[in-house]
């Protein structure tokens, strides 16, 4: 099967990897995929870029037997196939990297990459353990990867676990190996070094094909890309022969503005303040390990960092949703350390939750029953217990309304609207609550450009209201636009605090990955001894 | 709507039998019940249907069920736990015959028999005290003469069982207050693995001889007895030949003639004969309960002690000997 | 954070506890503490607990293989039922005693036991991994269905809720190794079931951990899109998962109705009595490991053995009282050991074919 | 006509209410069947005097004659001459409906809280024993007749209520707080006040008149009081003003839920505790609440089960608990499902003494029948997918059975 192995020649029409022709996938009410059309050449690095929603992984989980095509027919190394399962397409060389990751985090690295190819001994009876980590080993020298086999992959860090869902792939034999933005997680070092490893690959002859919605990025790594949007293939260009801007408008449809920004505006009294927070684990691990911050209103002070790096559980000791071990909060001047996640939400915290989903919003709920989480105590809508429903019901139609969520159905659940259109009502719940300050998790994670747009707008619009916006984000481009100071957050602990407009992207790249940036300038340094980078 | 192939046709009596909870096939105190009205049924011309009421709060309906429709020349009650409902329904139908086993119900329409458990449970006590000293073996066991150690197991926990226990001890006390009396309930009628350690539990610990007053339960009783190769006392009706299997470790039943009961008082029906509003008290003087020994291995048992069990009865019957009621 | 203690902590306390029992047992013998060691140092607790872990055992080993793969099956006291049940019927209709085909009839009830439950445990997987039902509503169902069906069957065959008799296993005496001080009367000199229940239990744990399957069981029940993706067919495994579940309840039921009941009451909450659900409260004891529920089965069958001896010692303690001290104990277990951690995707269905 | 029918039948599949009802009646219809096909088929293993012969073999039992004397046999048979609608049969019937709807809002209060209670039956078991204890030992201090009525029948219902409340508690308590698996401590639970009540009789309670283990009776005019002139007597141990409160109560709870603050944290920690604790819901204290509730309404199925019943706690409880799961789940766990679920659960059980009285199949049918159907309403994706061949539906997303919507 694997007859081609050097030979590289990335021209040739005919040498295609992987031929897609002609996709079509339905989904009762969506169309996910429209006539697709994507040829790979062998040996080469192919993005596919899109929005949220545009059908990339739809497409990428046709071409590996996950899901039929409604239309279309599926070429691998020439010859037609019609994969009705993964396995069909593992066996025919195909392996896949999902956007979640697909591993059983209490297995061990050599379970994982061995599962459902387990080599057998004593005639099936057994599962020869050795011969995987021989194999994994081998693997291992060849591709300049480092893992434990014997490591759980709940120990390992996310790029470990990504390096372990490529073993897996090419443990299996893979050829063509697709990687569904791999880079989300990631910081911009271990970007870099996925790079590497994406080089190493198609030098020893692989396929790749990768997905993200990141321009910057299809330019850098790809060969070629092809672009989706709302389900069609609108293009495959060459990165050399096109620009950043080009790309962005063949994504979105419109012309985008790439930069956003607020000017300066007065800061007044500080109104949350943490002081020396630590929240530890089950097994008392420390999480957030003496956080100390300030947030004035009138400012937004952003918080970057790599997700798993504290800043859930930061947020979560703020707005009352987990007690931390120890430290303080206080609120606009009194200690609320004590308080109850209700009272925090009764004294005027909004929070914008890391998970709409989960946090957010009752799925099974309509709109106006959502409306009223949170305020379902307030003397706003509940008297002597009971619920002012018509009262909520004018509420969730505001919301609706000011927030352009559509469609504009108070009635329809909550989980029959798109991501972005939940994200709009609970930022506008959120926001309309009149909040002397909003805790803001991750607010335009996976929502479109439009939509992204309309919720930084209203952030920055607080901001000039007086109100206080603390923005937690591992999206660069977000919290380097919104924040008028930005702390960088690794393992647990604030490794600067600093003027993002004097911080370049690498060097907030190297701070997220624990690592000081040799020349470092501080314009307008922290007003509290937030610096924990010594500690 | 009727069963496939019904017909209908006269007969002398139609007889409706509510039996206690726990239902027929106990292979003791229903089946005693039942194995009255089958005799009936053999011997005349009657037709009869069963309800088996899983709980208490069932009866009041069962009985009504017969008694409301009219069909039936005699209900019988069997179990204590029937009084209350069958006061209210012998008011409420006061043309309806009715019988109550157990207890004792005034109404005009009802006739009450009562057992002496007490004294019946007395007399297998005086047999097991006497035997657990002595050196005996038959069937499948044989007593261990070093240990004068014997055993009762109930079911579960109420002033009936309660009233077989004190009348075992006290029997049991009377012969001999050195010899121990190991007493435990497993709290079910129906678990038959728990009374099968319970019971292995107390020959292992030098119990020879173990008496049940445990329903199906019981039947754990004898399995032990076999393993161990010990004795075990059935109750209600002649277990040796209802559980024949285990017709070598049974050395006697403390028996209960409901199935007398039952089969006169139908008889009385159908010879237009029946009076309620009475008591009738079944002791040992009326044959009511006796101890009957088992048909395998009884008359193994040597004649100086069943002279010694009959010399105690007479004396009870006598009013010599006080047989306690309760705990 | 962790408001509970660690498994390892409590472990260690009941440790010291037992050996301080044990010094003011030997001390005091008299007292409560002597009495009650000299009943569980009695053999005869010994073996009790032995027959008494049976169902237990076996019911909690396949508890272990439905819920790791992702499927609660809280219906096992129904397979318990169902397997007991019809093992004795069988064994009554070709005649206890006799042999067909050179096995005896005995053998065959009990082959015919273990089927049952499987069929039973083949309905509840197609009814929660094809039709998606709520695990724990669907496993109710099937133990209400048996604990219906079986006084239902018995009535029909024997007018009875309560099957007629059909003899017991007898002890299998391995010669010599029975000799062995302590462990030869307890392990062999026994009956059939108490064999079948230590094979078993070595064997699920070897299935679980050491053979591809067992992980893939694991996988199934931790990230079912993970095995998916690696190409093994998940609703295959649940499915043989929950029929592994079928047989060893199976085997539970089959061999405590052979080996120990030798009859089938079916009245009330049946023979079983709830064993059944003990087996739940074992596996998550023991946190899904297969010997590890072999040992929870011991301490729950010791406690029900020592209880039944307690009242032989004619304490003034209401018998009422001592009886529901297995079940107090499961609850303190759970209280103080019960940060077992679920599979990630138990109780949900999986459809591959969702995002 | 056809694209009408075929609309209407594609709005029932989606309408989330309507589906829940559709599907409890599907499978209420299937459960039928299969029941059917099994008496017919068992039929060919009992014996009889004459039954019917198909191919030489003989089957006993009418599938038609069980499913006549269940369900009209519980009405006490309206299709035959003389039926009076205060017959004992139904009274049995309204009885148990009355019970099982306080069993089943107990049990569909803590399930609309994400909480499994098997405990109902414990719960109910306690709080019967605290009604009959607390009345007994009041009456003597309070004027009877009509004033001793008004009060002790308030208070005992209340005590039982109390009683059963903090017996569910203890399993929400140790929900919450440290962590322990709900289904398994309130299964533990019932076995426990079983032998904790058996102890409190046989020590201080036992009625000394009688070899029965139960209470003494308590006033005849602490009873539920029946309606005089129209209505059952009081012999038949049923009281349509026990029937009027159970409604009320039923009609209360789903306003509660519905309409309430309360109502609204606890289903909210009910569907996603997540979002529960991020609306400023203390779950842990909800656990505990909800189980509170619900263990209070299993606590005063016992009160009427005493007081309107029996006059007196008997340690024999009936499976009500355990009927109340059945209740609630056949209902969807709606509040004003439960009151249509209990009334068939109520057929169910009068129905079983008529087949047990009028014909030879054994009553334990029943228990299989409520298994079945309890089997098919957990499994409505049975009968979305039959649902599917009739009517080519673009289906809506499945939704999880469990939480199923109040209005
Ligand atoms: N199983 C499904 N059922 C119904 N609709 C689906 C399903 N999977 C995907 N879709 C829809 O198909 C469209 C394309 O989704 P897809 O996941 O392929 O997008 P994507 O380009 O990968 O987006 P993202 O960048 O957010 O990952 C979306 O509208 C999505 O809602
Ligand atoms: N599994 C699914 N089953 C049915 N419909 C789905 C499913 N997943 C998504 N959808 C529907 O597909 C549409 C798009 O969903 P999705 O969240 O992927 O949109 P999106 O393109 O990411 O939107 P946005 O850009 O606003 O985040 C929505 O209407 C959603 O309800
Ligand atoms: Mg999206
Ligand atoms: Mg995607």
């Amino acid at each position: 099967m694997n007859d081609s192995g050097n030979d590289r020649n990335p021209r040739s029409q005919r040498d295609l990897a992987v031929h897609l022709d002609g996709i079509t996938k339905r989904f009762p009410g969506v169309v996910a995929n429209d006539d697709v059309d994507l040829r790979v050449e062998r040996g080469s690095v192919h993005a596919l870029l899109g929005e949220n929603g545009a059908g990339k992984t739809t497409l990428m989980n046709v071409l590996y037997g996950l899901y039929e095509p409604t239309e279309g027919r599926v070429v691998v190394d020439g010859r037609e196939r019609a994969f009705d399962r993964p396995r069909d397409a593992i066996d025919a060389g195909v392996g896949m990297i999902h956007q979640h990751f697909m591993l059983v985090d209490p297995m061990t690295v050599a379970e994982n990459i061995a599962m459902g190819n387990e080599p057998r001994k004593w005639g099936g009876l057994a599962v020869d353990r050795d011969r995987i980590d021989r194999e994994i080993a081998d693997l291992c020298d060849r591709y300049g990867f480092d893992v434990d086999p014997s490591a759980t992959i709940e120990e390992l860090s996310v790029g470990a676990q990504q390096r372990v869902e490529i073993l897996k792939a090419l443990y299996r034999g893979a050829d063509v190996l697709i990687l569904d933005e791999p880079t989300a997680v990631l910081t911009p070092q271990e970007v870099e070094d996925l790079y590497g490893v994406l080089e190493e690959l198609t030098e020893q002859g692989k396929t790749i094909i990768f997905i993200t919605h990141k321009l910057g990025e299809a330019m850098h790594a790809a060969d070629r890309i092809t672009i989706l949007r709302d389900g069609s293939s609108v293009g495959t260009v060459d990165p050399a022969g096109t620009t950043r801007e080009d790309l962005a408008e063949l994504m979105v449809g419109r012309e985008v503005l790439l930069e956003t920004g607020g000017e300066p505006v007065e800061t007044g009294r500080p109104i949350l303040e943490a002081e020396n927070v630590v929240v530890e684990d089950d097994r008392g691990v420390e999480l957030v390990s003496g956080i100390d911050l300030e947030v004035r209103a009138g400012e937004i002070l952003g918080v970057a960092g790599v997700d798993g790096n504290g800043q859930s559980e930061l947020i979560e000791a703020i707005t009352g949703l987990q007690t931390p071990d120890a430290g303080r909060v206080s609120f606009d001047g009194t200690d609320v350390s004590a308080w109850s996640r209700r009272q925090r939400i009764e004294a005027g915290m909004a929070h914008i939750p890391e998970d709409r989903h989960e946090q957010g919003l009752v799925m099974p709920f309509d709109l106006v029953e959502n409306a009223v989480l949170g305020s379902q105590r307030s003397p706003r809508f509940a008297r002597g217990g009971r619920i002012d429903w018509a009262g909520v019901r004018d509420h969730a139609e505001d919301v609706i309304g000011t927030y352009d969520v559509r469609p504009p159905d108070a009635d329809a659940d909550a989980e029959s609207f798109s991501g972005g259109n939940q994200q709009k009502f609970v930022v506008g719940r959120e926001l309309e609550r009149d909040p002397e300050l909003v805790v803001a998790t991750h607010p335009t994670r996976g929502v479109d450009i439009g939509s992204t747009e309309f919720i930084h707008e209203r952030l920055l619009e607080l901001r000039r209201e007086g109100k206080a916006v603390l923005l937690v984000s591992s999206n660069l481009d977000e919290v380097r636009g919104l924040s008028d100071r930005l702390a960088v957050i690794y393992e647990g602990e604030f490794v600067d605090v600093t003027d993002p407009a004097a911080v370049t992207e690498e060097e907030l790249g190297l701070l997220m990955a624990g690592e000081q940036p040799d020349d470092r300038s501080r314009e307008r340094p922290a007003s509290n001894p937030a610096d924990g980078g010594e500690r | 709507v009727g069963g496939f192939g019904e017909g209908g046709s006269e007969t002398d009596a139609a007889v409706g039998m509510v039996y206690a909870t726990g239902g027929t096939g106990d292979d003791s105190f229903n089946d005693m019940a039942q194995q009255g009205v089958q005799q009936a049924d053999e011997e005349f011309d009657i037709t009869y249907d069963e309800a088996e009421p899983e709980s208490v709060g069932e009866f009041e309906g069962a009985q009504r069920d017969f008694a409301a429709s009219g069909d039936y020349d005699l209900v019988s009650c069997i179990g204590f736990a029937q009084a209350d409902a069958l006061s209210g329904n012998a008011e409420e139908y006061p043309d309806q015959d009715f019988i109550i086993v157990d207890a004792a119900v005034e109404s005009d329409n009802v006739r009450s028999y009562n057992f002496d458990e007490p004294a019946g449970s007395f007399l297998v006590g005086t047999l097991s005290a006497l035997l657990t000293g002595t050196e005996f073996a038959a069937g499948n066991g044989e007593t261990n003469p070093d240990e004068s150690v014997v055993g009762f197991v109930g079911g579960e926990e109420s002033p009936l069982i309660e009233s077989f226990q004190a009348g075992f001890e006290a029997g049991v006390e009377h012969v001999d207050s050195s010899v121990e009396v190991l007493s435990s309930y497993v709290g079910d009628f129906n678990d038959t693995a728990s009374g099968q350690e319970t019971a292995r539990s107390m020959y292992n610990d030098g119990a020879d001889i173990v008496f049940h007053a445990a329903g199906r339960t019981g039947v754990g009783v004898f399995q032990a007895a076999e393993a161990e190769g010990r004795f075990a006392i059935g109750v209600d009706d002649d277990q040796s030949v209802s559980q024949e299997d285990y017709a070598d470790v049974i050395l006697a039943s403390m028996v209960k003639r409901v199935d007398e009961a039952v089969f006169t008082a139908i008889e009385s029906v159908i010879n237009d004969e029946f009076e309620g509003g009475e008591t009738e008290r079944l002791g040992l003087e009326e044959d009511g309960v006796e101890t009957v020994y088992g048909q395998s291995i009884g008359d193994q048992i040597p004649d100086e002690i069943t002279e010694e069990v009959e010399t105690t009865r007479q004396a009870i019957i006598d009013g010599e000997i006080e047989v306690p009621q309760e705990l | 954070m962790s408001s509970g203690l660690s498994r390892r902590t409590v472990l260690g306390a009941v440790g010291a506890l037992a050996v301080l029992w044990l010094v003011a047992g030997l001390a005091f013998p008299d007292s409560w503490a002597g009495a009650l060691l000299s009943i569980a140092a009695s053999p005869s607790t010994h073996t009790a607990m032995l027959r008494l872990a049976v169902p237990i055992a076996l019911a909690a080993i396949g508890g272990i293989f439905a819920e790791k793969s992702g499927v609660i099956n809280i219906g096992i006291e129904g397979l318990l039922i169902v397997s007991a049940f019809s093992s004795i019927i069988v064994t009554f209709w070709l005649g206890s005693g006799g042999s067909t085909l050179a096995l005896s009839h005995h053998w065959w009830g009990f082959a015919v036991g273990v089927l049952a439950s499987t069929l039973f445990a083949l309905i509840f997987a197609v009814v929660c991994i094809d039709f998606k039902a709520d695990q724990i509503i669907a496993g109710l169902a099937v133990w209400l269905i048996a604990l219906g069906l079986a006084p239902f069957a018995s009535r029909i065959v024997f007018d009875s809720p309560n099957t007629a008799g059909v003899g017991r296993f007898q002890n299998v005496t391995v010669p010599i190794l029975s000799e062995i001080p302590l462990l030869g009367y307890l392990l062999f000199d026994t009956p059939p079931q108490v064999y079948i229940m230590l094979g078993a239990a070595a064997a699920g744990w070897y299935l679980l951990n050491r053979t591809a399957f067992g992980r893939w069981v694991v996988a199934s029940g931790e990230n079912p899109k993970a095995l998916d993706t690696a190409g093994v067919d998940v609703r295959r495994v649940r499915y043989a998962a929950v029929l592994l579940s079928g047989i060893f309840a199976g085997l539970g039921g089959a061999g405590f109705a052979l080996g120990q009941l030798g009859t089938f009451a079916g009245g009330g909450e049946t023979a079983i009595g709830g064993r059944g659900f003990i087996a739940i409260a074992t596996y998550l004891f023991a946190n899904y490991h297969p010997i590890g529920a072999l040992g929870g089965s011991f301490l729950f069958a010791g406690l029900e053995a020592m209880q039944i001896q307690l009242q032989n010692l004619g304490y003034a303690v209401p018998t009422e009282l001592i009886r529901t001290i297995p079940y107090a104990t499961v609850i303190v277990v759970l209280v103080f050991v019960g940060k077992t951690q679920l599979p990630e995707a138990a109780g949900e269905p999986y459809d591959g074919d969702e995002e | 006509m056809r694209d009408d029918l075929e609309r209407l039948l594609e709005r029932l599949v989606h309408a989330s209410v309507l589906e829940r009802l559709v599907i409890s009646l599907a499978a209420l219809v299937a459960a039928i069947l299969v029941g059917g096909v099994l008496v017919f088929v068992s039929g060919a293993f009992a014996s009889c005097r004459a039954g019917l012969d198909i191919a030489g073999v003989t089957f006993c039992y009418n599938p038609m004659q069980v499913y006549y004397e269940l369900f009209l046999g519980s009405l006490g048979h309206p299709l035959e001459g003389g039926w009076s609608p205060m017959n004992y049969s139904l009274a049995t019937t309204l009885r148990q409906t009355t019970l099982l709807i306080f069993a089943g809002l107990s049990v569909a209060v803590a399930f609309r809280a994400g909480l499994f209670n098997i405990g109902t039956q414990g719960q109910l078991v306690v709080g019967g024993l605290v009604t009959a204890v607390t009345v007994l030992f009041a009456a003597p201090y309070l004027p009877g007749g009509f004033v001793g009525t008004v009060l002790l029948v308030p208070l005992g219902v209340l005590a039982g209520a109390l009683g059963g409340g903090f017996y569910g508690a203890i399993p929400g308590a140790l929900k919450a707080y440290a962590d322990a698996n709900e289904v398994i401590t309130t299964i533990m639970l019932n076995f426990i006040a079983t032998g904790v009540t058996a102890t409190l009789l046989s020590r201080w309670f036992q009625d000394p008149n009688s070899a029965n283990p139960q209470t003494r009776a308590v006033p005849e005019y602490a009873e539920i009081p029946t309606l005089p002139g129209v209505g059952f007597s009081g012999r038949m141990d049923f009281s349509l003003l026990a029937l009027g409160f159970a409604v009320a109560l039923m009609i209360a709870i789903a306003w509660l839920l519905a309409r309430t603050t309360f109502g609204y944290e606890l289903r909210t920690t009910g569907i996603q505790p997540e979002a529960a604790a991020y609306g400023g819901v203390d779950e842990k204290r909800m656990t505990v609440a909800s189980m509170t509730l619900s263990g209070a309404l299993g606590g005063v199925a016992g009160a009427f089960w005493v007081l309107m019943q029996h006059g007196r706690w008997l340690e024999n409880v009936p499976d009500l608990g355990f009927d109340g799961i059945a209740v609630s789940i056949l209902a969807g766990n709606n509040p004003l499902g439960v009151g249509a679920a209990a009334f068939l659960f109520g057929v169910l059980d009068s129905g079983s003494s008529s087949i047990n009285t009028s014909t030879d199949v054994p009553p334990e049918l029943v228990g299989v029948l409520s298994g079945l159907l309890i089997l098919f309403v957990a499994m409505p994706e049975f009968f979305r997918m039959i649902g599917r061949r009739f009517v080519d539906t673009d289906a809506a997303p499945a939704r999880a059975a469990g939480g199923g919507a109040d209005e």
